[in-house]
């Protein structure tokens, strides 16, 4: 990373975390959001970006993660601290699951596989109604409190929040740069190559699911808290659909892509909200014309000059 | 000498911008006559056929047939003109019958014409005849190798292009493709062949020429060639251009 | 000095495909340090014999055997992990990765262990053994380009430096020149020889270059139709009279 | 036993309707390497353009489907064909699919903002009414669905075999590359699989709707049991399509009614997930060679 893309990214976080102090308590959540958005899209960007497996069905992890916060939370009464890590491990589980599809088959029909699951899930999550509240979902679901303090207040808990995102994105950062980083892009580059030079492509496929799914479900942790109401709706497949089509919009496999994809979907629509429906009609239409002009999704847009210069 | 119907003037072609195949490629094929493409694998001797079929855009230089430009144009229209092209390998429609191969080879004719241009290929080859309702991927080797010919003969083509039609053939199904095609030529049609079983096929031909790296190597009368002892070189060590020099 | 035990040893390999006798019973041995040569007229099953060699796909029967170890069936993982590398007839880079990523890529998977890796530098250790061999196949100027937008032959050298980068024991090569300007051949032959004398790994190379084969390898094994039809030192093959008919046609 | 038939005989009839659109999407396949996952949407269009047809200009519903066919052979298989297929095939399957979710949206999206969010009321084509032979008792709209869907289906087939371009079409989809050099002209018979589907997924809209009602998102749920029937079948053979189509109509309703109604979703998805497991060619696929 050179010295200005450095000196944007300081900027830029300093923006992030001084810019909830001058909104209104909409504002604020609407930046908690995007932050908690992130945590699944950061994931997926891993899955699709850089391993190159197709995915449809994030939404599913990010439900899991927030029915398990739900759940442990308002009827176990367990803590906040205590649920994170029990949601991250049960996606990572889960996540090494779903990976097995993915050895046997590629590209649309890994994307139907997963849309399947995510189908399941939330199957499963409107027809158990004892243990998930069916389509009443679960609500009254608390915020966490550390040593007594309590992040209930829209600020505090955006903090949170936004350092949380900060974390997750350091050591997703330590990882896609580390060797295996490297590896990740082997698989996805070219398979059958990785294989022959060594790189485990099983173990790797199905790692990068499970990574993937974890930070879903530490974001579905987090949305849980947040929002303080779940239902099945919010985890259905055109919730991993969105997320796939911001991953892809921002520019997959590379580190800021979703930044940008998740601003677009979450953010974008509320200033434009005199659009309403057609919002969503305007992004699916320019999701169509960006695949045929800009393929590599908008942060690839620089990178397009440039070669476009050194071509004669 | 008769006068070449197909001729290549520093033609470059390649498969992507950073793999070129063809490099200046200057080379014909003369009326009525065998011309025989041989030399190493990855010489370009299939490009020359792919890119004189308007399968692959030369990126630069000229091709003529009969004197007119025809760089660029599609596989429709050279067959409108007169050029049939057999490409290597298996190259039918398995579940169709053998009958309905060969009607889809005159597609572009009038309705009309096609059974009486079917039934005159059909007099050339008896064995496809017999076949005639079987499924084009239950009859054999030599006979789908034979449809395919047939099937390209349909348009009555005046050269025709034909790419290693000896694979998987028997020595014997080999002689009779290769004298069917010396028949043709007799009758009339050009033939450009790029062919491996280099001494049977040199046999039948007019001519040979060489090809090395993209590059026309050596142009010599096809009876000259079997007659050289150093033909062997040629393939197995030793440049073609040393030998031609020497 | 008794005679020293073969690195590979190909017993009677064969590779049906119903009817279709791609591999026909086809043995040969490869001596450390030894470069043995295949060649043979298109569809001679080169190309099959490799991958049934290096478990790219799986033998009819026959056996395979590498520094005296049973490895017939086992994966291109497990091959690679023995110290057998391969380099592909077709373009097999990792297009979006850089050069120098690319060699780094094919070669940090056999340093330490899975987990050790997560906690390894960057360049897995292996920074300024990959840019010796950048210096070696002279890509310095590409070095930090994606390989995808390198030219076929630069692509190609990246593929075999790519093979070389873990030195392997055993490298088996496939049509290396295939593609490649003539000047670019005669450096690659240099290239090859300088590798095997340093490295000292054993090499198998399908070439239709004969100039090339012939120069490069001490023992060469001529394949037609499955088979193998003669093996001996090159200049013996090459006026082998079956061989001439084969590719010649009688 | 009586009522166990009339469960099959109306799982046949609606796997009848997954098999069409299943049908089409195979064909696309086959043709172009195009994967659309905008087929569910495909069949949600031409419903509310049979609703238009009847609504404003007070057509029947007979005429608002043959008015409707040539509208969605112009959008749906023409546009869609030059617009988004044509330059983005070369680039590989993942960036169509991309598209095409796109597309999914958008179409959806255009039709909740512009005509209605609400589910709208779709005539049956076939009468009501319960047709009984001794203990079986089985609908007019299930009989009808079947004879109609088997028309289409035979129909094709007849198309594709007994004409001169139905087998251009079929040489197509077999080896590109041959059908080129014979002189066919490849992206016209290309452009004649998208119109077929286009107007396969008109029928599935006019023989579905009635079920499903009239709803922006009604493509979500047929279009996955498509996708789904013809991977089961297997992806690459027009017949898979049929058996997937059949397969998951039976076994949904089977389910449904013994089992649990609240799964009966999950069925073609369960049934999916074992076959790619364990069959990733399908039922009656041709396995597709690894590449080396």
């Amino acid at each position: 990373m050179n010295r200005t893309r450095r000196a944007i990214l300081v900027v830029a976080l300093m923006v992030g975390a001084l810019l909830p102090l001058f909104l209104k308590s909409y504002g604020i959540y609407l930046l908690t959001l995007l932050c908690v958005y992130l945590m699944p899209a950061f994931g997926l960007n891993l899955i699709v970006g850089y391993a190159g497996q197709m995915s449809i069905g994030q939404g599913a992890f990010y439900g899991i993660g927030a029915y398990i916060a739900a759940l442990l939370m308002t009827k176990a009464g367990i803590p906040f601290w205590l649920v994170l890590p029990v949601a991250a491990t049960s996606c990572f589980t889960i996540g090494l699951a779903l990976g097995f599809p993915a050895l046997r088959v590629q590209h649309h029909y890994l994307a139907f596989a997963t849309l399947g699951f995510n189908v399941l899930v939330y199957l499963v999550m409107r027809n158990e109604e004892q243990l998930t509240g069916g389509t009443f979902g679960m609500s009254n679901i608390p915020r966490p409190s550390l040593f007594g303090y309590s992040f209930d207040g829209a600020l505090p808990f955006f903090y949170l929040t936004y350092v949380s995102l900060l974390a997750l994105g350091c050591v997703l950062w330590w990882l896609l740069r580390s060797p295996w980083g490297r590896a990740f892009a082997a698989l996805r580059d070219n398979p059958i190559r990785a294989e022959s030079t060594g790189v485990n492509i099983t173990a790797y496929t199905l790692l990068a699911f499970a990574i993937g799914a974890a930070c879903a479900g530490i974001g579905g942790a987090y949305l849980a808290a947040l929002v303080n109401f779940i239902e099945p709706g919010q985890f259905g497949v055109s919730v991993s659909l969105t997320m796939l089509l911001a991953v892809i919009v921002g520019g997959s496999g590379r580190f800021f892509g979703p930044v940008l994809g998740s601003a677009i979907v979450i953010l974008l629509p509320e200033w434009l909200r005199f659009l309403q429906d057609w919002y969503l009609t305007l992004f699916g239409f320019a999701v169509i014309v960006m695949m045929i002009f800009l393929p590599g999704g908008l942060l690839s847009f620089a990178d397009r000059l440039k070669t476009r210069r050194r071509a004669p | 000498m008769s006068p070449s119907i197909i001729e290549f003037e520093n033609v470059v072609a390649g498969y992507s911008p950073s793999l070129t195949i063809l490099n200046e490629t200057t080379l014909d094929a003369r009326r009525g006559e065998i011309t025989l493409l041989i030399g190493p694998n990855g010489a370009g001797k299939s490009t020359v056929l792919k890119t004189l079929f308007g399968l692959l855009l030369p990126r630069l230089g000229e091709i003529r047939f009969e004197g007119q430009r025809i760089n660029g144009k599609p596989p429709r229209e050279l067959l409108a003109e007169g050029i049939a092209f057999v490409p290597q390998g298996r190259n039918l429609f398995g579940s169709l019958s053998v009958r309905h191969n060969l009607e889809l080879g005159g597609i572009t004719l009038p309705r009309a014409e096609l059974r009486g241009r079917i039934d005159e290929v059909l007099q050339r080859f008896p064995r496809i005849n017999e076949r005639i309702d079987n499924q084009a991927s239950t009859i054999s080797g030599g006979e789908q190798k034979q449809l395919e010919i047939g099937r390209a003969l349909l348009l009555r083509p005046r050269v025709l292009l034909i790419d290693e039609p000896s694979i998987g053939l028997s020595p014997k199904l080999v002689e009779q493709i290769m004298t069917m095609l010396r028949t043709l030529a007799d009758e009339g049609t050009t033939v450009l062949m790029v062919e491996q079983n280099v001494r049977t096929a040199l046999r039948y031909s007019n001519r040979a020429l060489v090809l090395e790296m993209g590059r026309l190597a050596l142009d010599r009368p096809a009876s000259e060639i079997l007659q050289d002892p150093d033909l062997n070189r040629l393939f197995l060590g030793g440049h073609a251009r040393t030998s031609a020099a020497g | 000095m008794t005679a020293s035990p073969s690195l590979l040893e190909v017993k009677d390999i064969r590779k049906h495909y119903g009817a279709i006798k791609a591999v026909d019973g086809v043995s040969l041995s490869v001596d450390p340090g030894e470069i043995v040569g295949v060649i043979g007229p298109n569809g001679s099953g080169k190309t099959t014999l490799f991958n049934s060699i290096l478990g790219q796909i799986k033998p009819t029967s026959g056996n395979v055997e590498f520094c005296g170890e049973d490895i017939t069936g086992m994966s291109p993982l497990q091959l690679s992990r023995r110290g057998v590398g391969r380099t592909f007839q077709t373009l097999q880079v990792f297009v979006k990765l850089s050069v120098r990523d690319n060699l780094i890529a094919a070669a940090q998977e056999f340093k330490g262990t899975m987990p050790s890796r997560l906690f390894a530098p960057p360049d897995a250790g292996l920074g300024y053994h990959a840019d010796e061999m950048i210096e070696l196949f002279r890509l310095k100027h590409v070095a930090h380009l994606p390989a995808g937008s390198l030219s076929y032959g630069q692509q190609k050298l990246i593929d075999i430096a790519m093979a070389f980068m873990p030195a392997p024991q055993l490298v088996l090569l496939d049509e290396p020149c295939a593609g490649v300007n003539p000047i670019l051949v005669d450096e690659l032959h240099d290239l090859l020889v300088n590798l095997n004398r340093t490295q000292g790994g054993s090499f198998v190379v399908i070439e239709h270059n004969m100039d090339f084969i012939m120069k490069l390898c001490a023992h060469v094994v001529c394949m037609v139709e499955g088979k193998v039809l003669a093996e001996g030192p090159p200049a013996e093959v090459q006026s082998n009279r079956q061989v001439l008919e084969a590719y010649l046609g009688n | 036993m009586g009522e166990l038939i009339h469960l099959v005989v109306s799982g046949t009839a609606t796997g009848a309707i997954y098999a069409l659109a299943a049908l089409g999407f195979t064909l696309l396949w086959q043709a172009s390497n195009t994967v659309n996952f905008a087929q569910g949407e495909f069949v949600m269009l031409p419903a509310f353009m049979m609703l238009f047809f009847i609504g404003t200009l007070g057509t029947p519903l007979w005429l608002a489907f043959l008015l409707t066919c040539p509208v969605a052979m112009l959008l749906l298989g023409y546009t869609f064909k030059r617009v988004i297929v044509d330059p983005l095939i070369r680039h590989g399957v993942i960036p169509l699919v991309i598209a095409t979710l796109g597309l999914a949206i958008g179409l959806k999206q255009l039709v909740k903002a512009s005509v209605t969010a609400q589910a709208q009321p779709f005539d049956s084509a076939f009468p009501n009414g319960l047709l009984t032979m001794g203990t079986i008792t089985v609908s007019y709209a299930d009989v009808g669905t079947l004879l109609l869907a088997g028309m289409i289906v035979i129909g094709l087939q007849l198309f594709l075999n007994r004409t001169l371009t139905g087998r251009a079409m079929q040489a197509v989809a077999q080896n590109t590359e041959a059908a080129k050099v014979l002189g066919i002209n490849v992206q016209r018979m290309v452009l004649y699989t998208f119109l077929i589907n286009a107007v396969l997924a008109v029928v599935t809209a006019l023989l579905i709707t009635p079920t499903y009602l009239a709803k922006f998102d009604m493509g979500e749920s047929i279009g996955l049991k498509a996708f789904y029937a013809a991977i089961i079948g297997g992806f690459n053979q027009a017949r898979g399509a049929l058996l997937g189509g059949v397969l998951v109509g039976v076994l949904e309703n089977l389910t449904g009614a013994y089992v649990s109604a609240a799964y009966k979703e999950g069925v073609a998805l369960l049934l999916f997930m074992i076959v790619i497991i364990v069959r990733p060619e399908g039922l009656l696929g041709k396995p597709e060679e690894r590449k080396v």
